[in-house]
């Protein structure tokens, strides 16, 4: 069962003339839903989040770009955003083999490896932390195997890149999967037996079909790794322009009194992730017309 | 009919969640007087294991005098923090934060009286504390003062004076030191303080995060930290650390008071007031003195020499020009400290 | 497809790089974690457990997670229907604005209600005046987490309520079913299985909550902490092993209710075939 | 009248979905609405259900107008295209739902659901789920759901799109039968003519939102009024322009003319012809077995014709040149039909 559906599956948006039918009227209740979702979702995402607005307006525009732009905040947006592509890249590609080891291969532990899938979500951000911290510290074990080859691991932007993976693992296997379970093996078979190699097969005919996944996935995973603070905040030693992570720059100007400064920087954090959600959202629309295979 | 039934019983489970009743008994001046009563003292990092004990002392000590059992809610972070959090809403009936400039940013938001400090005695400091180093044992990296902290060999190891205010007091002894050595040259001082914070390899958020840096996870050289920090870490990991005492280093004043404007809505004014007063008792300092905290207490000072040298030069906050000046001067937006790292 | 000796090879290489990856990025942790936890003996550990600050925020984790699992519940029906029962404009926008809680920050998301909800804000005198306290007290604890987790259940009915078309509400209501009845009989039974799956994963996102509670918790001591923050502090106190000893509890839990959402797939998926 | 709709406009947008509609029918009769699929048929269905609203005209059920009456309460049954079953419930529930919403006693409901379920042939599958029902099945019991509350007016829309041939044909003669039997007025919408032939009373051919005709499936069939009524009903050949045949009437302004199988009759060289000087020569194109008889299309003077000839008559041979006699044509103008019977039977100079 998808635990992070990126798509909606196929709307059954009525189409043609004569199946229009606006139902509004028939199916009593929508008054009351409508209306308690809306005034819900008012109140408890609308409001609050306006207040980022409120404090950013605080500032005059030029304080607003003197603060985005200072040196400080922009390398962190790059560590933030380099990191979490590069977290993204893993397990996109790890995500793709992983999905497709699931569906199409039959070993014993398969269902270990299905239940592992889970962890990084079921896992608290703050124990992923400090496990990590612990297990890739100078004295954890993967600490000390890297130090010998002379990389230090906590306390760098590796570091990061490595919380922002494990956080991250799902995304992509969860997003892949369905699509790679229900893709009938037919197409396969027909470019197989017409001579096609197995890579072949799997750039010409597999990879088109989960590519919309692929993406909406890998976008997940990068909305949710530029975001992510708990288990980061331990292994990053948030050194300023080294390896302090957007959310920390956030976290400090907050207990600097700074809430404008904050919000500005949130604000900026908020156009990130909405431009993501909104790539993912046309990614899997597009996605859902074609397979309801209407233009 | 029904759904209006569904209806108001949704409304009412929400409501339920976040209403939190309180009831009301309370004496002619306004301090409750119901059976049990809590206290929330909201403090810096490193003293959670002297109000640990305190704590336990003055709970005995308040049921046995007035029958009133109490129940002490400790709260710790980086000091800034917890100063924003209760200027921000956060419900402390005391506050016993890393310097004053943090209780001062209270007080300015209305919630403390702006003559506070006065209150207590001491400056409202029953206990205070100085900056020192803490090296790995045997001290490898020969580090006897603070120009041994800006060789490029050597790492070093300090929270964010933004954040924390321990660094703040770390920073101003560096800065004493410098002012010292080049007698005021202020370019000469700042070049010294952008080395110092050069070698800086971890900036942690709190005092005690840079500690844990420094054990736990073998970061740097030298740690740059509380002297009751210090020697709660030599008493932790036995021998593996030692502390080095620089030639100079400041007054950590690390003033107590109550908030207020909570402490008359909680109705705990008087229980608040006797709580900090009992801070001066000769049991407390002992406890201060034997957490590694400085008492103010003299003969109970002069007892516990052994853990507090006084052969180096201590420059207090008054030296230089009080906390308004220093913090307008290093540590705002554009200060000295952001341009060392600008 | 013939498994031809090369695919043979291409099929055990992809399966060791799974494994591997798997084995170092969530192996590995899970087991620093349980080793961390006994490091000092099984003594210690039960200690550690029951001990006085850890139970209280256990129980205050547990109270989140509920509070968060029935508003999420309750909020996930109503806009599911809502949403895919009728059609009408900003249909879209509407479920943007739900996805917002899992897009943005934790940290924005405690930030947000502290700007609400602190002293500068509009709503504190009224709720002072009453004697409510919000920030840095249970109730803002618990509406955080509400907001972390609102599209939890949302996101798991949606799908299903769409693929099944609302020509059966239609039939219903034709024959005069008024709402309740139909949300009852006819909608509510086809979302079960999606709406059970949604609430076990608001009550492991609940817990699990770090960034967005730590910035309004006030980490008050046996009162606002829950366990993620308190096994922050214990880390924070060199009590390492009790931090990993609290953790695992943590880590129990959250396997506990993976396993349990494991359980119910596979028990539907018998039920429906 | 039962049911009658005065002048029903509705349009989605700039599409014209009922255009003027106005038609009554009968209590106690079955009305199949025909045309083909986006003619707008389904639209007046649900709008006389309620599920549509017509931006202008009235639609009275049983003397009342019910425009403003929700669905709920005009007391109709509707049979949804794809049945639209309960499929968390059982064939039982399903049944009683209606009667259950109403609160009517359980006992009641219990012997109300088991004389359908028998009426319906589903006896043993009360406690089967929608999907363990075969589509004959389930169309029946989307039936029994409709008509247990006891509605005074039954609608079905293309009730038997979604059932495969065979099945299709037995439905169609129990419905009809079913209906007759609980004479409850009923209308369904159909794209198969040859389905509302055989079950309808009356029949409203339906086009582009407008009513085309109404009448008796013999006069829809015979008395075509428009030209898409004859084009549309039965095997019917358009012809561009019928004056390259010679032996009919010429009617000013008109030219199109639509010709049925049943209208032409063949005959090969060497038969007795009746009437060998007014017949067309035509050679034959192809020929198909329909079982009771040759199905064979023949080109005269450029259009190419369908005529039926008995399988006990000799084969036509591909190439074969043929006489064609055609007894008579409809002339279509766009709303007018002449009915032109071929000249040489009026001066009946028969050879005998």
């Amino acid at each position: 069962m998808e635990v992070y559906s990126t798509g909606y599956t196929a709307e059954t948006e009525r189409f043609g003339k004569e199946m229009e039918s606006s139902t509004k009227k028939i199916i009593p209740g929508f008054g009351l839903t409508f209306g308690i979702t809306v005034t819900f979702l008012g109140l408890l995402v609308i409001l609050p989040l306006s207040y980022i607005v409120i404090y950013t307006l605080k500032l005059s525009p030029e304080r607003f770009f003197q603060v985005i732009f200072s040196k400080r905040v922009v390398t962190s947006f790059a560590l933030s955003l380099s990191s979490a592509l590069i977290a993204t890249l893993v397990n996109t590609v790890m995500g793709v083999v992983i999905a497709f080891v699931l569906v199409r291969y039959e070993f014993p532990g398969k269902r270990i490896m299905d239940a592992l899938i889970e962890i990084p979500f079921a896992l608290p951000t703050s124990v992923a932390g400090i496990s990590l911290t612990a297990l890739y510290g100078e004295r954890g074990v993967m600490g000390k195997l890297y130090s010998h080859l002379g990389i230090s691991v906590a306390y760098t932007r590796l570091g990061i890149i490595i919380a922002l993976t494990f956080v991250s693992i799902p995304y992509v296997v969860r997003s892949v999967e369905p699509v790679l379970n229900n893709l009938d093996h037919s197409i396969e078979e027909a470019a197989g037996s017409m001579g096609a190699s197995r890579s072949l097969i799997f750039r010409r005919v597999i990879f088109p079909e989960i590519a919309p996944a692929v993406f909406s996935g890998a976008a997940l995973s990068f909305g949710r790794c530029l975001g992510e603070y708990g288990s980061v905040v331990f292994i990053a030693g948030n050194m300023p322009y080294k390896t302090e992570i957007v959310p920390i720059i956030i976290m400090s100007r907050l207990q600097e009194f700074n809430y404008s400064e904050a919000s500005a920087i949130a604000f900026v954090m908020l156009i990130f992730s909405f431009m993501i959600l909104f790539i993912s959202n046309i990614v899997s629309s597009h996605n859902i017309k074609i397979k309801a295979g209407i233009r | 009919m029904r759904r209006k039934l569904s209806l108001l019983l949704l409304t009412s489970i929400l409501m339920s969640l976040v209403l939190t009743g309180c009831g009301f008994n309370r004496d002619k001046d306004g301090n409750t007087t119901s059976e049990r009563v809590t206290l929330i003292n909201v403090s810096y990092d490193p003293t959670r294991e002297l109000y640990e004990s305190y704590n336990r002392y003055f709970e005995r000590k308040w049921k046995k005098s007035t029958g009133q059992s109490l129940d002490v809610i400790q709260s710790h972070g980086g000091s800034g923090k917890q100063a924003l959090e209760v200027a921000n809403g956060l419900k402390a009936d005391v506050v016993t934060l890393a310097l004053a400039y943090d209780t001062d940013s209270i007080a300015k938001s209305g919630l403390i009286a702006s003559d506070w400090q006065k209150r207590l005695p001491d400056n409202s400091c029953p206990y205070y504390s100085t900056i020192v180093f803490l090296v790995r044992k045997g001290n490898p990296k020969h580090i006897r003062d603070w120009d041994d902290l800006v060789r490029p060999d050597v790492s070093v190891l300090t929270p964010n004076p933004k954040t924390s205010g321990g660094a703040r007091w770390n920073y101003l002894a560096a800065y004493a030191y410098a002012l010292e050595k080049y007698d005021n040259d202020s370019t000469k001082v700042f070049g010294f303080m952008r080395d110092l914070y050069r070698n800086v390899s971890v900036l942690d958020s709190g005092a005690r995060a840079s500690t844990t840096s420094f054990t736990e996870n073998g970061q740097g050289d030298v740690l740059i930290c509380w002297e009751n920090e210090a020697y709660l870490t030599e008493k932790n990991d036995k021998g593996d650390y030692q502390i080095i005492y620089p030639s100079v280093s400041v007054k950590a004043e690390t003033p107590v008071s109550i908030v207020d404007s909570v402490v008359k809505s909680h109705g705990t004014k008087k229980i608040a007031e006797n709580y900090l007063k009992g801070l001066y008792d000769e049991r407390a300092q002992e406890i201060c003195a034997r957490n590694y905290y400085r008492p103010s207490d003299q003969r109970v000072l002069d007892k516990y020499k052994k853990y507090f040298p006084t052969d180096f030069k201590m420059v207090t906050i008054d030296d230089f020009g009080g906390w308004e000046k220093v913090a307008k001067k290093h540590f705002s937006n554009g200060g000295i400290f952001d341009r060392i790292y600008s | 497809m013939k498994e031809k000796g090369n695919s043979k090879a291409i099929k055990w290489l992809l399966i060791i790089i799974s494994a591997v990856f798997l084995f170092i990025m969530v192996i590995m942790p899970l087991f620093t974690v349980i080793s961390g936890a006994l490091q000092k003996g099984l003594g210690f550990y039960i200690g550690a457990i029951t001990d006085k600050y850890t139970l209280k925020a256990l129980i205050l984790t547990i109270k989140a997670a509920f509070a968060s699992v029935i508003v999420t519940s309750i909020f996930g029906l109503i806009a599911a229907w809502a949403v895919t029962r009728y059609s009408f404009p900003g249909k879209k926008i509407i479920k943007s604005i739900i996805d917002i809680p899992v897009t943005i920050s934790p940290v924005i998301c405690g930030m947000i209600f502290l700007l609400l909800f602190g002293r500068q804000g509009f709503i504190y005198p009224l709720l002072d005046k009453v004697g409510i306290d919000v920030i840095f007290a249970v109730p803002g604890i618990i509406i955080v987490t509400v907001f972390v987790t609102l599209p939890m259940v949302f996101r798991e009915i949606v799908p299903v309520l769409e693929a099944r078309g609302t020509q059966e509400e239609e039939a219903a209501a034709m024959m005069g079913a008024d709402g309740w009845t139909i949300f009852r009989r006819v909608t509510f039974p086809s979302v079960k299985w999606p709406f059970i799956y949604g609430i076990i994963l608001s009550a492991s996102r609940a817990m699990g909550e770090f960034g967005a509670v730590s910035v309004i918790s006030g980490h008050l001591r046996g009162l606002t902490n829950t366990l993620p923050l308190h096994i922050e502090i214990l880390f924070n106190e060199f009590n390492t092993t009790e931090a990993f000893a609290v953790s695992s509890i943590l880590v129990i839990l959250s396997i506990a209710l993976m396993l349990l959402r494991l359980l119910l797939q596979q028990y539907s998926s018998r039920k429906r075939t | 009248m039962y049911v009658a709709l005065d002048d029903v406009n509705k349009n989605y947008g700039d599409y014209k979905a009922s255009d003027h509609v106005s038609f009554s029918i009968e209590k106690g009769k079955l009305t199949g609405l025909l045309g083909p699929s986006g003619s707008g048929k389904t639209t007046i269905l649900r709008m006389i259900a309620g599920l549509e609203t017509p931006d202008s005209g009235t639609i009275s059920i049983d003397g009342t107008v019910v425009n403003d009456i929700p669905a709920s309460k005009r007391g109709i049954g509707f049979v949804f295209q794809n049945y639209a079953l309960f499929s968390y419930m059982s064939v039982y529930d399903n049944i009683a739902f209606g009667l259950s919403v109403k609160k009517v006693p359980k006992d009641r409901i219990k012997s109300r659901v088991n004389e359908l379920i028998s009426l319906v042939g589903l006896k043993g599958m009360e406690n089967r789920y929608p999907s363990q029902l075969s589509g004959g099945q389930r169309q029946r019991v989307a039936f029994a759901r409709a008509i247990a509350p006891g509605p005074k007016l039954l609608l079905l829309d293309e009730p038997f799109a979604a059932i495969d041939a065979k099945v299709r044909v037995e439905l169609r003669t129990w419905l009809k039968e079913m209906i007759e039997k609980l004479s409850i007025t009923s209308i369904f919408v159909t794209h198969d003519q040859d389905e509302a032939i055989e079950v309808a009373d009356q029949i409203i051919i339906i086009d582009h939102g407008r009513v085309e005709q109404s009448g008796t499936p013999v006069e829809i069939y015979q008395q075509p009024r428009t030209a898409f009524t004859a084009s549309f009903v039965g095997n019917a050949t358009v012809i561009p322009d019928y004056h390259i045949f010679s032996h009919f009437e010429d009617i000013h302004g008109a030219n199109t003319a639509v010709i049925r199988p049943e209208f032409l009759h063949l005959t090969r060289a060497g038969e007795v012809e009746q009437f060998p000087n007014s017949s067309e020569v035509g050679t034959v194109e192809s020929i198909l077995f329909r079982g009771s008889h040759m199905e064979i299309k023949v080109w005269v003077k450029g259009s190419l014709l369908t005529v039926n000839r008995p399988i006990e008559e000799s084969r036509v041979e591909i190439g074969e040149k043929v006489h064609i006699f055609i007894y008579q044509i409809f002339v279509t103008t766009r709303d007018k039909v002449y009915h032109l019977k071929n000249k040489a039977l009026y001066d009946d100079s028969v050879v005998i």
